[in-house]
């Protein structure tokens, strides 16, 4: 039964992944550019290279790299390398593989995206289901306008002006990198603190433009929660209002948030994108950024593979974690 | 000793008044209401649809919430005027002094929590610091006494019947031993069988903690069969407070006397006589007595003049112009 | 003639779940006629679960039976087409427990009564259209300009319930099929919903199928009764007969139960036997709870006919001769007893 | 399938010891290199930018503003057939890898016929061409032999300067590599330039000096003064931070970084007065790159087939404003295919070519000559003011690339809706794809040939590179133009040394052809503005300081002179 | 009960009460002023401005707001004032085609999802499902980079953003719809003789109104954000004056150490000021939708 159960659960991922595999194989390759193509004429502008025929050593890259074979042969093997969870070559940083550009991006990324996510989350919970609450001081209630409007400004903006004003303007904090320059990182607390110093900014673009949709989801339930019979019967017993908001709001409402959070995480990569590049910190964002830009496929699949596994796998989790949040799924 | 209780009442409801103000306009839920309560006596508080019975109930309990407002009035429980308690003391109250079970039972369990966490809650919020073991016990005890298992301590409200969380919440309600109990439709989800089962419920823990009840429904053949004083709402006014047996056999206001010889029994095989009209909007009521374009026995007077409440014989309530000599 | 309507062994199962298929046996084998000739009022009446819904939207084609076959003025209704569909549709309606949750929120309380007339073109223009309406409104009781033009919610659940006998009466159906009518219905009201719905019968000769858990109603309009529990047949006949002397140990249970509004009948003293959870498929399915169960009980009873409008699905009765339950229609009487 | 040789992060065994700010040379630039790549044949990871031209030395530098060859590992390389058909390597005796080997013979022969035989390299192509045979002397002495005349060889691929020509590498360090492009080398491989790497991560790459460097025994160079070199990550995507790597540099964070737009720099220098450029703090704040660019388009495709149209694209191009509006007043705009270094200011200078630019006015805008142009190309414009002819507009959509060409090419695009032409812009992946296939269009592209003659720029018309539609087009030439008449005259060049007076002839009247037929589109000469810090060093390479005449990017093959030349400030 | 009253004050012999509704309602009715605020400008801009200003070359450069140029000038010399008219109305053909599209698609397959059921409804849920945890902006940028940029215009831009984006609302709709089905006025329809369609069409769709227009809400947010994020990476239209493009482009030209504050920080108010109206107005639209929401209030 619960063999059965995960066997289903694994066999979603699966498609999960097979989709969204398909999808970024097909795209890409819509139109006919030859990526080593692009990549020899980005080294040929930066030089080093003789401008002389270089469409021969293109060639000779492309069926090193299986480019020459037919789509739906290209298309097989890289299902099948998938399976042995083998990405191939970076074709733009080669001989480095496609896990080693993750695994050199994630660190940094997962600090920054994890960090932010979860207390965004936490924050956004909190004073959703607060200003929903009718026994919340007023003008904790008020913040609830001001975050919607906050939802309306994309981390990008955000990181904008924080730059701008904080950065340029106040000059208070680093303008850009994930430590001061020439520091090797040597997990002493001075250089975490120097590390920390450099991630405010991001941080705070990330949390900032995230909190606001936290905030109003979270309210819509916790409204929704709040008509409920139960509610009421809580509030005649007699129980304290701490007791009701912690086990009878935040109990109710934190289910579907669960489940949001794991989407969250994919759709927060999006943001890093935009905010790695503009404070200049390495991870996936930029990894994949700059392989869009040199149309590195083994990379973008690489890294839209790994999040898509890495958010399914997550939602996965969540279903059996369900359970232990809400004793109603037990049963099914 | 039951005489002793019955000379002093537990509970005295006075000159209450309730309105919502809504976007349509005002509508006075509850007017000037008054009536009075022994230990161990059992009230059924009856009326149309809409008359004000739960927001009675609501506002005893103080838990009228916006748009609606407690206008006046005063709910003496054991000597304790609820209305002039803080909010915390009337936090305190509930429960320990009057206790509600509220009409959508099947909802009213936190479905997340164990039953026994939402029995234990009650407690703590209560400010008793017993052990966990005793307060365990305790709680068991309560839900012995309403018929279940101690198993159901363990269990999740969706692993019980209906009938079953209702008792529960009869079982949260008398936890605290509260001198007031007030059941809001308790059953007007379950099926006879099991309607049965838990008046009976009722009506037991009851008699151990020698509570008031006050028992709000419109059925009533279940009042007939459950409590001892009916008391008759019509457009949030009480228009009528008896025993049951007067008020079956010779009731007071025309809106009762309508309502009684509408119900169906056995001899009437086939008789169906309702109450002709409707029941006014409580934005729009009428001048006047509030039931006049409806009553057989309407009077000039009944146009222009709100009637009194007036006390009869036999501490019989009634509100109607046809008693005005009476008294 | 044939028939207005056969029920011939029609059972239904739910089964929730495409994997782990968990089947609820909601109706058990029941056949039923119901006379063209006769119209008559027949209470089908059971506890919560019992089935009664179930058999109604089987009756209204909602539903298909999962075994077994319901039999319409001679034709299967699943085989139903075109015209013949929409007769039936037309012929076959319903009044439902919830007054409120059958009107359309959108619209004003008009289109509950305009489309059926639109959709079986019962009138030819607006005119007689509005003529209809307000000859309907004015049969239950209701002022057509009190109610005409506004939302369900300005009006009173009782105007609401009122409006859909309206609606029954407008489309002068064959069969009406009335699910608890009255049971979300304020006492004072009810009275005046059953008179409209035992006229429809009288005057119009429209049959009725009264759905109900209150036995304290069904007594006062029906004819026949048929006890359900848990989908199957306990007891059937003569509404008085039935409630006035209770044969199955079940029905016994549901009359003593009954909140009667008199003084002189109260409920028992000894409390009753809760409800247990899960019971085996076989066998009679009160067995659990009922307190004269035997060994005998764990295979299914068969009808036993008590006396001419009477009998009960107990081996309590074995001494009377059983009877098939497709002639079980023929134990209930048809013509209203009029006003004792 | 091979074991990964590249690294996901390099961490020094031992902490790097603490150095002085003033002992350390911080320069920030986009690393997207593959982490541990050092091997200049694990093609096409490595690259010679960020940093690894700190490591690699080439047989001689080519000192651009001086003008000259300089002698590195190589202490002389001369042509010894008149017909340029053999060269005499001869290599400097004191030449040593970093584990303590001498660079031999051996390593050269090894590095050229790697170039010969493996068409995975860079220089493969070139090799191919022109090499016959690479023989070894003896220790210290390499003969090649040509396949035909190759008097540009030894410039073009054997020198280092700019972004080009060739690193010799250590024999020795490939032997038992199955894969010579697939091995990455990492801290491992033994290199004969003077910095090691030690440490790599996302951030940051870092380099130390080994104080035991050859070329300084050799007496060659003093010992550097910069001990340890850091080259910060900047980020993939420029254009998304150049606010911050500006004000990165003002704030002294860092010693120097890759070029800024010409809008910042001047910003830049007012903000820190003791930031300087290569012309000091005057404008144009740069030097003259090798990459001048012009709007290419695929001459056998209609309507850019026909040189009146490509004629008329030209005309509706206004110079100045270019000038004056993105380039604060700078003389950028230009006319030819070719940078204007000493060599060629020369050539251009000269009385023929000053006629031919009278006569021609390659330079002119005009729109109504544009519009006239078109008309005579059987044109007319349509509802949208648009060039139209049998209902198809000019596909004018500018082929370019973002993180260089956002500035000019939405300008240009303006010029070409202006007059008529339906512009647009393609900043796409597949920018460069269009111009390998010759999609139509324009494609912005520089020239990268020519840095002492005009040869290297007016072979890349010659008509042998006329691939067919169909066929990618080799780099950098997209023109696929097919001209006997052209081809003759290069042709005659060809073997010809620059300084020969029928070369000149023949190069002038190449330049008519070029211009009355307008090949291509010249638009701007490429500056490079690198803004130099000297806070805390000093002597870098200016327009006045051409102590080691390079081109003073830090990134290109010389930055090895760059960086060894700084003073402590 | 309420959910009729919702209905009501939509129409427009309600008209005050709707008025007197969106008093009680802040988020919408501030949402709405900032909206047609936006409108507004959008449209007296076009009547005032000329659009050909909001390109390149048309205006003198890097000019601060001044009365000649209220907004500003950039590098290129777009007129701000005329590039924020242009790109404000491009945004809001991108939001309302990808929005109106994408509400189209969804509603359409929830419907057809949840009314027929079976086999249909299996399948398009579960594309909905497997295509929920897929990072949806992280494939339009995949898109958006492969493509020529010579291809991508408005319109396209406007359908990358369609493309996965129609599963919410599918799977909102479809939910509506399953519970809608269940409601016993369908049943009492059917009995009345209206058929599939006229199910559909008449009786469910009218009650989803306040769903459809909240989701077409949420899908005009999300188109108007995604093509805000591919124009910020320069993934959009080059040449036009997105709102995206110009920060894009002023970022480029490194605006802020210029001291060109105005460049890149009026795009960023403005999509702002949308957002955050859309934001608004979704959460007033949640309000009417959701009567426990509105009783808080
Ligand atoms: N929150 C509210 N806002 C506005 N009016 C309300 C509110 N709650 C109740 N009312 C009105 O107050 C009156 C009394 O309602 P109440 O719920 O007390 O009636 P009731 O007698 O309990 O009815 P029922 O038998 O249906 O439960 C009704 O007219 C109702 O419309
Ligand atoms: N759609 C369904 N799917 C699965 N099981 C169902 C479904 N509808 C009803 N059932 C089950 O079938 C049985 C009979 O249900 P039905 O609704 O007919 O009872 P009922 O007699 O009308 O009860 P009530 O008095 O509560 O309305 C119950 O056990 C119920 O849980
Ligand atoms: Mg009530
Ligand atoms: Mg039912």
């Amino acid at each position: 039964m619960i063999l059965r159960l995960i066997f289903r659960r694994v066999l979603f991922l699966f498609v999960v992944i097979w989709c969204a595999s398909s999808i970024v194989f097909i795209i890409p390759r819509l139109s006919k550019t030859n990526a080593i193509r692009e990549r020899f004429a980005e080294l040929s502008r930066t030089g080093g290279f003789s401008p002389d025929d270089l469409e021969k050593i293109i060639a000779s890259y492309s069926k090193q790299f299986g480019l020459d074979a037919p789509l739906w042969q290209q298309y097989q093997d890289y299902l099948g390398n998938i399976l042995h969870m083998d990405f191939g070559y970076s074709l733009n940083r080669y001989p480095m593989t496609v896990t080693q550009v993750i695994v050199t991006a994630i660190p940094s990324t997962l600090g920054l995206l994890l960090v932010t996510t979860v207390l965004s989350f936490l924050i956004g919970n909190f004073l959703g289901a607060l200003s929903a609450w009718p026994k919340a001081p007023n003008w904790v209630r008020a913040m609830a306008t001001p975050f919607v409007l906050l939802t309306g400004v994309p981390p990008i903006i955000m990181g904008v002006l924080l730059l701008f004003f904080i950065g340029f303007r106040l000059q208070l904090l680093p303008l850009g990198g994930a430590h001061t320059i020439g520091i090797v990182p040597d997990g002493s607390l001075s250089s975490y603190l120097d590390l920390l110093l450099h991630l405010i900014l991001p941080s705070l673009a990330l949390i900032l433009g995230s909190v606001g949709g936290w905030v109003l989801s979270m309210r819509g339930m916790g409204i929704t929660i709040q008509g409920e019979d139960y509610v009421n019967f809580a509030e005649h017993k007699g129980l304290t209002g701490k007791v009701i908001f912690r086990d009878y709001y935040l109990r109710n409402t934190l289910l579907p948030q669960a489940t949001a959070l794991a989407l969250a995480l994919g759709t927060v990569v999006t943001s890093a994108i935009v905010i790695e590049g503009l404070f200049g910190l390495p991870g996936i964002g930029q990894a994949l950024n700059s392989a869009i830009r040199s149309n590195d496929f083994p990379v973008i699949y690489g890294i839209v593979l790994f999040i898509t596994a890495a958010v399914a796998t997550l939602m996965v989790a969540m279903e059996f974690v369900y359970p232990l949040l809400d004793p109603r799924i037990r049963n099914q | 000793m039951a005489d002793a209780l019955h000379k002093s009442p537990i509970l005295t409801v006075s000159n209450l008044e309730v309105t919502y103000y809504t976007d349509a306009g005002r509508a006075k839920a509850l007017d000037d209401v008054s009536f009075t309560l022994n230990a161990g006596e059992k009230l059924g508080m009856v009326g149309e649809s809409g008359s004000g019975k739960s927001t009675l109930a609501l506002a005893m309990m103080r838990m009228i919430k916006p748009p609606g407002r407690i206008e006046a009035g005063h709910v003496f429980v054991g000597g304790t005027d609820l209305m002039a308690l803080s909010d915390e003391d009337m936090r305190q109250a509930r429960l320990s002094k009057i206790a509600y079970i509220p009409q959508g039972a099947m909802n009213s369990l936190n479905p997340v929590i164990r039953i026994g966490a939402q029995l234990v809650d009650a407690l703590r919020s209560h400010g008793i610091r017993d052990s966990r073991a005793q307060i365990e016990e305790r709680c068991i005890n309560a839900l012995k006494s309403v018929d279940l298992d101690p198993a159901v301590f363990r269990m999740y409200p969706h692993e019980l019947s209906g009938g079953m969380k209702q008792r529960v919440c009869i079982a949260i309600g008398i936890l605290l031993q509260p001198q007031v109990i007030i059941a809001d439709e308790p059953t007007s989800a379950l099926d006879v069988v099991t309607q049965r089962q838990v008046m009976e419920t009722i009506d037991r823990v009851k008699n151990q903690i020698n509570a008031a009840v006050i028992l709000i429904g419109h059925d009533m053949g279940l009042m007939a069969q459950f409590v001892d004083r009916v008391a008759v709402m019509y457009s949030g006014r009480l228009v009528e407070v008896s025993t049951v047996r007067e008020m079956f056999t010779n009731p007071l206001h025309p809106y009762t006397a309508a309502l009684i010889s509408s119900l169906p029994n056995l001899q009437n095989k086939g008789v169906f006589q309702g109450i002709p009209g409707l029941a006014p909007s409580l934005l729009r009521l009428p001048s006047g007595c509030a039931f006049h374009p409806r009553c057989t026995k309407m009077m000039e007077v009944c146009q222009s003049t709100r009637p009194l409440t007036r006390t009869l014989e036999s501490n019989r309530l009634v509100t109607c112009h046809l008693y005005d000599a009476v008294v | 003639m044939t028939n207005l309507l056969d029920l011939h062994h029609v059972s239904k199962t739910y089964t929730r779940g495409l994997i782990n298929a968990k089947a609820t046996v909601a109706l058990q084998e029941i056949s039923l006629t119901l006379k063209q000739e006769d119209p008559t009022i027949l209470t089908v009446a059971g506890e919560s679960g019992s089935g009664k819904t179930t058999l109604a939207m089987l009756l209204l084609g909602f539903i298909t039976p999962t075994t077994g076959q319901i039999i319409y003025r001679g034709k299967d209704i699943t085989a139903l087409q075109g015209e013949e569909r929409m007769a039936f549709r037309r012929e076959v309606q319903a009044v439902f427990q919830d007054p409120f949750a059958v009107f359309n929120p959108f619209y004003t309380v008009d289109h509950l009564l305009s489309v059926p007339i639109k959709r079986f073109k019962l009138a030819t223009n607006a005119k007689a259209a509005r003529a209809k309406m307000d000859e309907a409104l004015t049969a239950v009781g209701l002022r057509p300009e009190d109610v005409l033009g506004r939302y369900p919610h300005q009006l009173s659940g009782g105007q609401r319930q009122r409006i859909n006998v309206a609606r029954a009466l407008l489309l002068k159906p064959r069969l009406l099929i009335a699910d608890e009518p009255v049971s979300m219905v304020d006492a004072s009201l009810r009275a005046s919903i059953l008179e409209t719905l035992r006229n429809l019968q009288r005057d119009h000769g429209v049959s009725i199928i009264y759905i109900t858990h209150d036995l304290t109603t069904a007594y006062h309009i029906a004819n026949a009764i048929i006890v359900l529990y848990r989908g199957g047949v306990m007891e059937a006949g003569d509404v008085d007969q039935v409630i006035k002397s209770p044969q199955h140990p079940y029905t016994r249970l549901l009359v003593d139960s009954i909140p009667w509004p008199a003084l002189d009948r109260r409920w028992g003293t000894d409390m009753i036997k809760a409800r247990e959870a899960g019971s085996s498929s076989v066998g009679c399915p009160f067995r659990s709870r009922c307190p004269m169960a035997m060994e005998q009980c764990k295979t299914q009873p068969p009808l036993y006919k008590i006396n001419k409008t009477q009998a009960a699905a107990c081996y309590l009765h074995a001494g009377h001769p059983e009877i098939a339950a497709e002639r079980l229609t023929e134990l209930l009487p048809v013509r209203t007893q009029i006003e004792a | 399938a091979d074991t990964p040789a590249a690294a996901t992060a390099i961490t020094p065994a031992t902490p790097l010891a603490e150095l002085p700010r003033t002992s350390q040379l911080v320069l920030g630039w986009s690393i997207t290199s593959p982490i541990g790549v050092t091997n200049p044949w694990a093609v096409p990871g490595y690259t010679h930018q960020e940093g690894n031209a700190l490591m690699w030395e080439p047989l001689m530098y080519f000192g651009i503003f001086k003008d000259d060859y300089i002698p590195w590992l190589a202490s002389s390389m001369e042509y010894t057939a008149k017909d340029f058909t053999a060269l005499q390597i001869k290599l400097n005796p004191k030449a040593k890898w970093s584990d303590g080997k001498a660079v031999t013979s051996k390593d050269v022969v090894f590095t050229f016929e790697g170039q010969l035989k493996n068409d995975k390299l860079p220089y493969h192509a070139a090799f191919a061409q022109f090499v016959d045979s690479v023989t070894a002397a003896d220790d210290l002495t390499v003969n090649v032999k040509f396949k035909i005349p190759a008097p540009r060889f030894k410039f073009e691929v054997l020198c280092e300067k700019f972004d080009t020509g060739i690193p010799i590498v250590p024999a020795h360090a490939f032997d038992g590599q199955a894969d010579v492009n697939a091995y990455a080398g990492g801290v491992a491989m033994p290199h004969s330039g003077p910095y090691d790497l030690v440490a790599w991560d996302a951030n940051q790459k870092i380099f130390n000096l080994r104080e035991d460097w050859w070329a300084v025994g050799a007496g060659l160079i003093p010992l550097p003064e910069v001990k340890r070199v850091i080259i910060s990550n900047l980020g993939g995507q420029i254009g998304q931070n150049m606010d911050t790597i500006a004000q990165r540099l003002v704030n002294s964070e860092m010693d120097s970084a890759l070029d800024m737009r010409s809008s910042v720099i001047g910003n830049i220098l007012a903000k820190n007065p003791k930031i300087t450029t290569h012309t000091g703090n005057k404008s144009p704040y740069g030097y003259l790159d090798w990459w001048p660019n012009s709007l290419w388009m695929n001459t056998q495709i209609a309507p850019f087939n026909d040189a009146k149209v490509r004629r008329a694209i030209s005309l509706a191009i206004n110079r100045d404003v270019i000038n004056d509006t993105l380039y604060e007043g700078a003389k950028i705009a230009t006319i030819y295919p070719f940078p204007l270094y000493p060599g060629l200011q020369k050539f251009v200078d000269s009385p023929e070519m000053k006629a031919l630019e009278a006569k021609l006015k390659p330079g002119l805008f005009d729109p109504d000559a544009s519009a006239k142009l078109m008309t005579e190309a059987g044109f007319a414009k349509n509802g949208k003011g648009l060039w139209e002819k049998g209902g198809q507009t000019v596909n004018c959509t500018i082929n370019g690339f973002e993180g260089i060409h956002s500035d000019i090419v939405p300008v240009l695009v303006e010029f070409l809706v202006a007059a008529g032409f339906d512009g647009a812009v393609n900043f796409g992946t597949n920018a460069y794809q269009n111009m390998a296939d010759g999609a139509p269009g324009l494609y912005m592209f520089g020239h990268g040939a020519s840095l002492k003659d005009p040869y290297a720029a007016l072979e890349l018309y010659h008509g042998r590179f006329s691939n067919s539609i169909g066929t990618p087009a080799g780099n950098n030439r997209f023109s696929r133009y097919k001209n006997p008449a052209y081809d003759a005259v290069v042709d005659a060049m060809a073997p010809l040394s620059s300084d020969d007076p029928k070369f000149h002839e023949n190069a002038v009247k190449a330049m008519e052809i070029y211009w009355t037929e307008q090949l291509d589109v010249p638009i701007i000469q490429w500056l490079h503005r690198i803004a130099y810090n000297q806070t805390h060093w000093t002597n870098w390479p200016t327009a006045t300081n051409k102590a080691m005449g390079t081109n003073g990017a830090f990134w290109a093959e010389t930055g090895l002179l760059v960086v060894s030349a700084l003073k402590k400030a | 009960m309420t959910d009729a009253t919702l209905v009501m004050s939509l129409r427009p012999s309600r008209f005050w009460l709707a008025m007197r509704y969106i008093r009680r309602n802040k988020s919408l009715a501030i949402g709405l002023a900032v909206m047609l605020f936006l409108i507004a400008f959008t449209v007296i801009g076009f009547l005032t401005i000329n659009p050909r200003h909001a390109y390149p070359l048309s205006a003198a450069t890097r000019q601060a707001p001044s009365w000649k140029y209220p907004l500003g000038t950039d590098f290129f010399g777009r007129d701000l004032l005329a590039a924020m008219v242009v790109g404000m109305w491009q945004t809001a053909a991108i939001g309302l085609i990808a929005g109106g599209i994408g509400t189209m698609i969804g509603v359409f397959l929830g419907f057809v999802s949840a009314y027929f059921g079976g086999l249909i409804d299996a399948i398009i849920k579960t594309i909905c499902q497997i295509l929920t945890p897929i990072p949806v902006l992280l494939i339009q940028v995949v898109v958006a980079g492969s493509l020529d940029k010579r291809d991508v215009t408005i319109m396209v831009m406007a359908l990358i953003i369609v493309m996965l984006g129609w599963m919410g609302t599918t799977l909102v709709v479809r939910s509506q719809v399953l519970t809608m089905k269940e409601r016993q006025f369908v049943a009492v329809a059917k009995l009345s003789g209206v058929g599939s369609m006229g199910i559909i069409f008449k009786e469910i769709m009218p009650n989803l109104l306040p769903f459809i227009a909240a989701a077409f809400v949420v899908q005009v947010f999300q188109a108007v954000f995604a093509s805000f994020y591919l124009a910020v990476l320069g993934l959009g239209p080059l040449r036009e004056p997105l709102l995206g493009n110009i920060i894009w482009s002023a970022q480029g030209q490194g605006a802020f150490f210029n001291g060109w504050w105005w460049w890149p920080i009026e795009p960023a108010i403005a999509m702002v000021l949308i957002l955050g109206s859309l934001a608004l107005i979704n959460m007033g639209l949640d309000e009417l939708a959701n009567p426990r929401v509105r009783k808080s209030e």
